[in-house]
């Protein structure tokens, strides 16, 4: 029998090695597993190199694990943000190493590393800093330059709901990097709201199939959610929103 | 009369040109505004990087949803008939040249249609890139919105770009505070002028010729 | 207002112009968009280049097109089946060019189309016939040809909904092909069961994003549903079947 | 007692072979028949290259959906926990290596793992390759469902291929009607005997030399 939940997130993550790549999934803040990051930075892996679009918001998630001291480099196509302060210091100082990758050359390696391309050859990048040291060729009059896949030891991404066998559906723009990241790692870690019966989930509508998700661990409703409905009630970043600060939001 | 366009003015501008049923895709920042300005009778789809076609305006105050934002991490909206996807194939979508308009910000646009939009190369300036080099080759229009001179008062229409590339001859339109330029074969077509702003004044204040542009409104 | 939906299959598809190159959907009958090939027959388009992963069943539908003689080249990576005799009899008798492609070549070179990728390296194929003449490259240790991507001018795909904005639903493995396919052709054409409302879709659920689909034509509901319920009562070619004959089917 | 099991009985003896919880592509013909034979005790999730992981058994007469059919165009259902998905995700997932098994037929197997199963580069005849070379790749362990020897008598296991090659070096393991042998750096290892057969009664029907496996049952 197949059941890939996990008792909790500290378990789930105790396989991430020192010294290796752990892709983490989310867009900024939107459908960062926090709570595996948290169980991350309690289980002590250091020198890691973390592939995310972003370098952290704030001080939580992404954001203390590398404050915590125990990211390496990172591999990401947007760090500078009004609240990455936290890279933004580490960065200065020289403490962390930084690759910086167009964002759509991060996702199609991702997904190349799960799909078992070898290599692609993309027009992104050509004639940029970013594509410098990068093989060139011309393809049908295009200028095009070849990018390698990027695969990881661990995924952790987060998701909506899970079944037993590890299918996934996650929810609005929230799904970002998750799908791909979950084909590029050899192991792959989602955080869900709930487990739904085997059978729950609408085969057509499916996103990540089990087949790329090795462990499930559940972390409750999201503060915005009421039994799968949307509530509201929260602010961008996700904190309750007391009435009378209720205007400030856009 | 003024010589230049509000920011407001701008966004609407573009947003003028934006045909029904046009697939758009918004930078960060100023671009976004364009939005607020699509006429009302126009369907216009707008796309989101980070996995939306059919992005809605800012929700109302309560009703934030942290699941549901734009490249820029504002919340936003889903209008009806949207669809969501992860970011592969957002991306794929971008770069296989499906959105008919992308609006971007810039640091220089080149004469030749170059884009330097995401680096000024300072030290110890942190570097970012996000969707704009994907942006910038894959959208079949790339119009760039943004002032004529900097702060400092430096062109940001240039010969050659001294900033980092975002892409090489990407650039379809700059629609900027004095005038809307086309790119073309032979450099910058000066194709509708705001104001009391003259060709004149602005070859002067940016140190380049301008070609006459076909169909130029001025 | 954005309005995608056609008057009927025939002003669809004349936009099809002698020479060019089709990709039709479907996995042998199974999502074979037969409404459209129909009307395609009828408009009379000639010296096509046909992507489509068979070459054919039985009579109709693709197999039709090619008794036509309206097919000058496939593409396709299983060509000969228990029911291809129409195909079957055209190659041996030197009267249509067969360009056989590994079957994740085939998905993959399209996907590459509607990507924007101008080419990648896959293991699939080295050292085979089917890789002759492909460029080889050594990544990682492991051996790769580079592929090409496959363009099209029309396809024609089939699914089960459609809003007026294009975006589609398929229904099971009848999705196939169609996705991919909608995205490497300049005009793309799916017939449907039904155009719904504007919003009636979930927006979680959509398969292929309107961006991808030019025109929609409505072709009525598949003979085994019945107000979107699987009703059954069909062979596996989705004719009619009398009791007594049920027995036959496996 | 007889010197070659049944296709039934080696049907029976592949699925054996796959453990609790294998993502597993069983190819068309023979190897489909693996299916009616995996241990009722496991839960083993059957991939189909045309969309389906979940894939089921064929369903009950009357209730064939001419939407859900296998490789082979067959009808079938799907079960609890299934997953549909585009032919380009499908390939994506037998390419990158997630399949834990796939069974194949075969014209040939050489001892250093080439396969040879979808031409026998006849004259006239209509080659159709399908999904056959992206599994032969994409699957953690490869595995070939055969006769030991051709209807006229002619070994399918060789030292080189003669005919057109599916892919280089790939296949695991041969279950055939008399042995299972293990393709190892050395050739191939007899694994397993079937009934009254004897190493060297198949060194002669092959003209092989085999080596002996590690951990074989004979």
């Amino acid at each position: 029998m197949i059941d890939k939940t996990w008792p909790d997130a500290a378990s789930a993550v105790a396989c991430v090695e020192d010294g290796a790549t752990v892709m983490i999934g989310g867009f900024g803040r939107s459908g960062q597993p926090v709570e595996l990051i948290d169980a991350l930075i309690a289980h002590g892996a250091r020198e890691l190199t973390i592939v995310n679009n972003n370098a952290g918001n704030g001080d939580t998630g992404l954001a203390a694990l590398i404050a915590a001291g125990r990211v390496r480099k990172i591999v990401c196509s947007f760090p500078r943000q009004a609240d990455s302060w936290v890279f933004d210091e580490r960065y200065r100082s020289g403490r962390i190493e930084l690759e910086l990758v167009p964002q759509g050359n991060l996702a199609e390696r991702i997904r190349a590393a799960g799909a078992g391309i070898g290599g692609f050859y993309t027009p992104t990048g050509v004639g940029t800093l970013l594509a410098e040291g990068a093989e060139l060729r011309t393809i049908g009059g295009r200028d095009h330059v070849l990018q390698f896949p990027l695969h990881a030891d661990v995924a952790l991404i987060g998701a909506l709901a899970a079944d037993r066998w590890g299918n996934l559906v996650y929810r609005r723009t929230a799904r970002n990097f998750g799908p791909v990241m979950a084909t590029a790692a050899r192991t792959t870690i989602a955080q869900v709201d709930a487990v739904v019966p085997l059978g729950q989930l609408d085969p057509e509508a499916v996103v990540t199939p089990g087949i790329y998700v090795d462990r499930v661990v559940v972390v409750g409703e999201r503060p915005w959610l009421r039994e799968g409905r949307f509530v509201g009630g929260v602010d961008i970043d996700g904190h309750p929103i007391a009435d009378e600060t209720q205007e400030a939001v856009r | 009369m003024n010589d230049r366009i509000s920011r407001d003015e701008l966004a609407a501008r573009v947003a003028a040109d934006i045909p029904d049923g046009a697939y758009v895709n918004l930078g960060i920042g100023a671009p976004t505004r364009v939005a607020d300005f699509l006429p009302a009778e126009r369907e216009i789809v707008l796309h989101t990087e980070n996995g939306l076609l059919g992005m809605g305006p800012a929700p109302a105050a309560g009703a934030v949803d942290p699941d549901l934002v734009n490249a820029g991490k504002q919340a936003v909206t889903e209008v009806a008939g949207a669809a969501y996807f992860h970011h592969a194939d957002s991306f794929a979508m971008m770069r296989g040249g499906h959105l008919d308009v992308c609006v971007l910000g810039a640091f220089q646009v080149a004469e030749n249609g170059d884009l330097a939009n995401w680096s000024t190369g300072g030290e110890g300036a942190i570097p970012a890139v996000g969707g704009a080099m994907d942006l910038a080759i894959g959208a079949k229009s790339v119009y760039v919105m943004t002032d004529l001179l900097t702060r400092a008062g430096e062109p940001k229409l240039v010969r050659a770009c001294s900033y980092p590339l975002t892409g090489v001859r990407c650039v379809t339109r700059v629609y900027t505070d004095r005038a809307v330029f086309d790119v073309t074969e032979r450099g910058f077509a000066v194709r509708e002028l705001f104001g009391t702003a003259t060709v004149a004044e602005l070859e002067e204040l940016t140190g380049l010729s301008f070609v006459t542009a076909e169909g130029a409104a001025a």
